[in-house]
């Protein structure tokens, strides 16, 4: 089956190509086959590939396709690095994202840029796999950018509208940011080590010292570049924006894959972070504050998506502690959680959207348990999943993460824990107020409600499923459990490994998961003495706000400060830039030289007379002459 | 080169000239015939049996007519052009290999005139400069319709040549050869070349009707708009001359086709049943025969079946339809030979 | 406008399916179609040996009838001129002399009787005019000629002979029925 | 000996063509006698065991460019009447400046040194195989270069072509 | 039959070429007609083409006809795009007369 991995991101491009082509011709069932097909070969193979790498001794294949970039020393083979990291995270976007395909099919059955969009997935999935098949930096900044460009259409997929195109620009501008220090960062790594494949960086940094500087450098830049692609403060702004595209994309890119492509990164380059201490504590800082800040916004939104958004930055901060303390199987596994339950959240929010004829405030829901029955179960197990409670999946990966960060810093873990509890309040906050209570919404939306056809309730319950029972693989040794995960990625963090010595004894470990539950039954309760027992509404445009509430709600100004601070002064610069140097010096210049040659040539050009048979004429003579002095 | 040699080359090409121009003749018997039975009519079957003399007495009518030489015309080029168009049409007989050899007194005998490395090219050639024996006819006769009619056929046929020439390259990939002998020789058995480039023949076919000016391509003679086109203002045998060397292209269309793609010469499972060398050459010289005899129905039939085109479509299909079909072909082939280097690229 | 059959189809200008384009298929059919006619039986009739039957209405080249006595039934009373759409007929009538009584059955006899096979559309009106059972149209061909002139036929090509296998038989036209009708003198179409 | 007369009657005739080319009031006949003027040509080829190249050359030529000369004149009707005459005194200096051409090139071939390579007479490098070889190893990079020139120049031709540009 | 490059001098060759060559010269600068002065270049092409031939013959060496390819392939370009040009000349200017095209000056 490994043999067979260029097809993993080949039958994703062929779909693409075919779709992208013929998508007008051909009919909407065809193109969703297409479509849907070409993504479920892929996550065939991608599962036939992870059966024969666990049965496999050598963990790590390295596959040759064709010799891609030889300039001077630099030569970059096109080759696929199949080890149990990449080979799991082929399982979550193969599996996720044909889940999300059909969903999708469903979901945009009315829109008229069907087979637009299946061809935007399909290259999204194509990219996305190049990202994380490739053995070097290089293959993996193609499918960086790649996944970046299709974020960007995906986003401005109804392009008609300006606002969803300005949030589509400013995903895009953001990720470029993130994008120049990975990509300072590959060409810093090409520069150290004298190649970007990962098999000769990591061999090579292995014997580098703790806290080498150039290694600081390196790991921060690429940091940089994460942060950009996995929305981290402070470039966490466009993810929210990012939620003007459809449902499916925003279950699919904004928070299965490609949003976590910065943690595989760095769980990739793990060697290199652990080697630089720097580097870990900026990263789990920077993870913290994302995930409380995110938190925070997200206990004042009212817009269902944007909620699911700014929990996605949330739990993405998390995923970065987890990696700034060492764990980075935490993370990876909170990943592939995250994966399981955000995913069916995106996608029982469309349901509730698709219901709701697009309307996505909470304010103008409410009750819904009675007509949407499959999304509401599907929902509320997503969102105990999210929450944290035992067994669901998110409780597990949390806790994990969460006892990594007790062990390297009780700070960290601390604010971790408050995360959490804010994480189940304004969780069970949508859910109450969208599934419990009466129905706020029109008489027209209160006739149209109905349950979603079959084609996007089977995702939904098959990732309730998985959200449900996906923790299993990782049931940590305090709770009797073998940790499959941990052995299964072992090879792949074998050299971090130094950093990772599990020190907490299981007493700790029982109560700090005792904390976590307690925090998150408190949370909960909380939240349902609020919403449900008071029916407290959040309150409506306009209405008065406290400070601290206005504050979150407002999203604590981000936006407007970036405005304010960095784009208003680079425009002026430029004008200035513009008005100064380009008309006056620049084009002073070139003017001035035209002028003289126009001078020059205008008593010139009385040579000319226009008669072509006069030029052949002399053109003849010309090469007597010539020819003439060639001979004497 | 001996005498004896060049006496039986002599021979040979002397035999082909003639059952070309006979098969020619009886060919335009045949299209009455064949247009009658299409129509639930009989044809021709006054002059002898059958009509079997029908040919004779057409060309004694010809012969008979009053020749008219347009007074405004350029009589040189007016006399040259309908024999041009005859000759072009002859000299395409003489790679064609009408059969394997015969073994006469221990020498063995090619039935093939001459066998050129390079005889497809040259039948490419001979095709190309057909189209001056139209133009200057056209031309001469100093008439709108005959200009008309000269201008269609050479844009048709530079045209159409492009996308023939294109299939036939796809065809000389696969078969790597250019004689026409060899290609020939190699589809012995089951392995005729249309198995291999159906799409090839077919556009290979289409292009040889626009070729020959055989409807449904046959804009430039076309009756009703341009009153019989380029040869509006002929008569008598030189009327002659161009319907002859119609036919005669019919014929050699269909011979090529059938030495192309069709077979030549082979028949399969033939082998089995006679092994007596001189027997097959000439059981394959039948066949050859039957083959081009089907082909040359085929046109007939093609033609009372089916519509004359308008001229734009004429053109949309060579350039808009024919000559993409004729890449991607070339493509599939090329893509085909290259099958395995493609696919180890992909899985090791 | 109501359509005369069922089997009229209307016209729509549609976009051609992929398999419409390709006309492949369409001009297999149709070479078909054209293939089974090669092998349908011919309806062709090879004329100068074989000739097809006539019906038994078939209106050929006229004949005048003389009766049973050998005389001229016509008494050029030009009814049938006046009948014929064609204004093919033309006559000139003269008196029965002395003598003639075996020639011509009634006073007053056609002396010149012309029809001008050119412009006559054997229509039969001049049959169904005359009041003297004289004029009928036979199942003869009229034969080509090379002169105009040659079609006007006299009364020596339309007057049928004497003897009795000269005389042309007309019972086909003639039937009892048609005779009885004729009787009818009240009928417009007998006066 | 045939070989020898060939090429006399070849030589002949192509310069015979050549200056009727030139001389003939005619457009349509210009065309005609370069038509005819390129098949001594190619018969030339042959004769220097080119044959390959010949057909080619008939191919190109005769069955293509020179159709797409003929084609243009008849679109344009030109004929003897809209020939465009010079005077005499250009046409006398014309022909004074080819003859000191054609003066000055004899006379730079007197000068040059002969090539004496008979005896590696190789009959076979006008062969398809041959030339392909030269042409898809040595030359494959001007090879695609010159289609890009193909494509261009259809491209060219076709928006030269249209009726109103726009 | 022998080849001709083992009876004929290259120098014939060389002349012949070289007379041809400048009969295409003599048609450019004789003629007012566009199309006959196209027609003259391509003749001149045409010369170049057997000179190379001819010395590819008696060098034994096929670049020279590899060569011939190329310049038939520049000149089949060279006609479509001039044919065009001229058909767009003729339809401005009803004439293809080369001294009708004088606006290229000053």
């Amino acid at each position: 089956m490994i043999k067979l991995v260029g097809l993993v991101p080949l039958l994703p491009l062929i779909g693409f190509v075919i779709i992208g082509l013929f998508g007008k011709t051909l009919s909407k069932g065809i193109v969703g086959i297409i479509g849907c097909g070409s993504v479920l070969a892929s996550f065939a193979i991608s599962l036939g590939i992870f059966f024969e790498l666990t049965g496999k001794v050598e963990k790590s294949v390295t596959i040759d396709l064709f010799s891609w970039i030889t300039a001077g020393k630099l030569s970059i083979p096109f080759s696929f690095l199949i080890d149990p990291l990449s080979s799991l995270f082929l399982l979550i976007i193969t599996g996720v994202g044909f889940l999300i395909h059909v969903y999708s099919t469903g979901y945009m059955s009315h829109d008229e840029g069907f087979s637009r969009f299946f061809a935007y997935l399909n290259l999204f999935i194509f990219f996305m796999l190049l990202l994380v098949l490739g053995s070097n930096y290089l293959i993996m900044f193609v499918g960086w950018e790649g996944v970046g460009l299709c974020s960007y259409l995906l986003i401005g997929f109804w392009f008609k509208n300006t606002a969803y195109n300005n949030a589509a620009k400013k995903a895009f501008i953001m990720n470029r940011i993130g994008d120049l220090g990975f990509l300072l960062g590959i060409i810093l790594i090409f520069v150290t080590f004298g190649s970007i494949g990962y098999h000769d960086v990591f061999a090579q940094a292995k014997n580098m010292a703790t806290g080498n500087p150039v290694l600081t450098a390196i790991t921060l830049l690429l940091f940089i570049g994460a942060m950009g692609k996995s929305a981290q403060l402070p470039l966490y702004t466009w993810l929210p924006d990012a939620m003007a595209g459809p449902t499916p994309v925003s279950a699919l890119i904004h928070a299965a894959t490609m949003v976590t492509a910065g943690i595989y990164m760095v769980a990739r380059s793990n060697i290199l972070y652990t080697l630089s201490p720097i580097a870990m504590e900026t990263v789990a800082i920077i993870g913290v504050c994302t995930a409380l800040f995110a938190a925070t916004i997200g206990l004042a939104q009212n817009d269902i998506k944007k909620v699911l958004a700014y929990s996605t930055v949330s739990q993405l901060g998390y995923m970065f502690l987890a990696l700034g303390v060492g764990a980075y199987t935490g993370a990876v596994f909170h990943v592939m959680t995250h994966a399981f339950f955000k995913a069916l959240l995106f996608l029982g929010a469309g349901s509730v959207i698709h219901a709701m004829s697009g309307e996505q405030d909470i304010r103008r829901m409410g009750g819904l348990k009675k007509h949407l029955p499959i999304t509401h179960i599907t929902f509320l197990l997503g969102t105990l999943a999210i929450a944290g409670c035992p067994p669901f999946s998110g409780f597990f990966s949390k806790d994990e993460i969460l006892a990594n960060a007790f062990e390297n810093n009780k700070l960290l873990w601390f604010l971790g824990v408050l995360g959490a509890a804010m994480t189940t309040f304004y969780m069970f906050r949508l859910y109450f107020l969208t599934f419990n209570g009466d129905f706020r919404g029109t008489k027209e939306q209160h006739h149209h409600l109905h349950e979603s056809p079959k084609s996007m309730t089977i995702p939904l319950v098959i990732l309730a499923i998985l959200a449900v029972v996906g923790g299993f693989v990782g049931i940590p040794e305090a709770l009797g459990g073998k940790h499959f995960l941990e052995e299964f990625l072992k090879p792949v963090f074998e050299d971090s490994s130094f950093r990772m010595v599990h020190s907490l004894s299981h007493d700790t470990e029982y109560m700090l998961m005792g904390i976590a539950v307690l925090v998150m039954a408190g949370s909960l309760y909380y939240a349902y003495t609020v919403y449900v027992k008071n029916k407290t509404l959040p309150a409506n445009e306009g209405e008065e706000l406290t400070p601290l509430h206005q504050l979150v709600y407002k999203k604590y100004w981000v936006d407007e400060l970036y405005e304010n601070v960095i784009t208003k002064p680079l425009n002026l610069f430029s004008d200035v830039l513009h008005k100064l140097v380009d008309n006056q010096i620049v084009d002073g210049c070139v003017n001035g030289i035209g002028r003289l040659v126009t001078w020059v040539s205008g008593i010139i050009r009385y040579a000319q007379t226009g008669n072509i048979g006069f030029y052949v004429f002399v053109m003849v003579i010309g090469i007597v002459l010539i020819l003439c002095t060639q001979i004497f | 080169m001996t005498l004896g040699y060049v006496i039986y080359k002599l021979i040979l090409a002397v035999i082909v000239f003639t059952v070309t121009l006979l098969i020619a003749m009886y060919s335009t018997y045949a299209e009455r015939k064949v247009a009658g039975f299409l129509q639930d009519r009989l044809g021709p079957n006054r002059a002898g049996w059958f009509g079997i003399l029908q040919p004779v007495a057409d060309a004694v009518k010809l012969f008979m007519k009053e020749e008219m030489i347009p007074s405004v015309s350029n009589k040189t080029l007016f006399i040259i052009a309908p024999g041009l168009s005859l000759l072009t049409a002859c000299m395409t007989g003489v790679v064609i290999p009408w059969g394997t050899s015969l073994t006469i007194f221990g020498t063995s005998y090619s039935l093939q005139v001459t066998d050129l490395n390079i005889g497809i090219l040259y039948l490419f050639g001979v095709v190309s400069i057909g189209v001056y024996g139209i133009m200057i006819g056209g031309w001469a006769s100093n008439n709108k319709y005959s200009l008309l009619g000269a201008m269609r056929a050479s844009s048709q046929m530079i045209s159409y040549e492009v996308a023939m020439g294109i299939s036939i390259i796809a065809l000389i990939m696969t078969t790597g050869t250019l004689s026409v002998g060899q290609i020939a020789a190699q589809q012995h058995g089951w392995h005729w070349n249309i198995l291999v480039q159906p799409l090839g023949c077919l556009i290979f076919i289409i292009c040889a009707f626009a070729e020959t000016n055989r409807a449904p391509f046959d804009l430039p003679e076309c009756e009703q708009e341009l009153v019989g086109g380029y040869h509006t203002e002929y008569s008598s045998m030189k009327m002659g001359f161009y319907l002859f060397a119609e036919y005669i292209n019919m014929f050699v269309s269909s011979a090529v086709i059938s030495t192309f793609y069709f077979g030549g010469y082979n028949m399969p499972f033939i082998g089995r049943f006679v092994h007596d060398g001189n027997l097959l050459a000439i059981l394959g010289v039948v066949f050859l025969f039957a083959k081009i005899f089907f082909g040359i129905f085929f046109f007939m039939w093609v033609r009372w079946t089916i519509p004359r085109f308008r001229y734009d479509q004429l053109m949309n299909l060579g350039w808009k339809t024919l000559i993409p079909l004729s890449i991607l072909n070339l493509v599939l082939t090329g893509a085909w030979m290259m099958r395995h280097e493609i696919i180890s690229v992909f899985i090791k | 406008m109501q359509p005369l059959t069922n089997r009229s189809k209307i016209v729509v200008k549609k976009e051609m399916s992929l398999y419409e384009r390709i006309y492949l298929p369409a001009i297999f059919s149709g070479m078909m179609i054209t293939m089974s006619h090669f092998f349908k039986k011919k309806p062709t009739i090879q004329y100068p040996e074989q000739t097809r039957p006539f019906s038994a209405v078939y209106r050929g080249q006229h004949v005048l009838k003389r009766d049973d006595n050998g005389a001229e039934r016509c008494t050029a009373c030009g009814l049938c001129a006046v009948a014929c759409p064609a204004e093919a007929i033309t006559m000139v009538a003269a008196e029965r002399k002395r003598g003639e009584e075996k020639l011509y059955r009634e006073e007053k006899y056609a002396a010149v009787y012309e029809i001008n096979m050119l412009r006559c559309i054997f229509c039969g009106d001049c049959e169904d005019a005359c009041p003297k059972e004289a004029i009928f149209l036979t199942d003869r061909k009229v034969d080509s000629e090379v002169k105009r002139n040659l079609f006007t036929y006299g009364k020596d090509i339309l007057v049928e002979g004497v003897e009795k296998d000269k005389r042309v038989d007309v019972s086909k036209r003639q039937t009892p029925e048609v005779l009885e009708f004729k009787k009818h003198k009240e009928f417009e179409h007998n006066r | 000996m045939i070989t020898t007369y060939l090429f006399y009657f070849l030589s002949f005739l192509a310069i015979m063509f050549g200056l009727m080319v030139v001389l003939s009031k005619n457009p349509i006949h210009s065309v005609l006698y370069l038509v005819l003027c390129f098949f001594t040509i190619a018969g030339h080829y042959v004769l220097l065991n080119a044959q390959f190249l010949a057909v080619v050359h008939v191919i190109v030529y005769s069955g293509a460019i020179m159709v797409l000369f003929l084609f243009v004149i008849m679109l344009l009707n030109l004929n003897k009447e809209t020939e465009p005459h010079k005077s005499i005194w250009l046409k006398a200096s014309a022909a004074v400046a080819a003859g000191s051409l054609l003066l000055v090139m004899v006379a730079s071939l007197k000068g040059a040194s002969t090539i004496q390579s008979v005896n590696t007479f190789n009959p076979n490098i006008g062969l398809i195989e041959n030339l392909g070889t030269t042409l898809f190893k040595d030359f494959l990079l001007p090879f695609e270069v010159s289609s890009i020139l193909l494509l261009a120049a259809m491209v060219g031709a076709v928006m030269l072509g249209k009726k109103s540009i726009k | 039959m022998n080849s001709a490059i083992q009876v004929i001098p290259l120098e014939w060759y060389l002349l012949l070429c070289t007379v041809l060559f400048t009969i295409g010269v003599l048609g450019v600068l004789f003629r007012r007609n566009a199309i006959i002065i196209f027609m003259s270049i391509e003749l001149m092409l045409n010369a170049v083409n057997l000179l190379l031939v001819a010395f590819s013959s008696f060098l034994s060496d096929s670049k020279g006809q590899v060569f011939v390819f190329f310049i038939m392939a520049v000149a089949a370009a060279e006609v479509a795009v001039g044919l065009a040009i001229l058909m767009m000349v003729y339809r401005n200017t009803k004439s293809s007369d080369i001294n009708v095209l004088n606006k290229l000056k000053w």
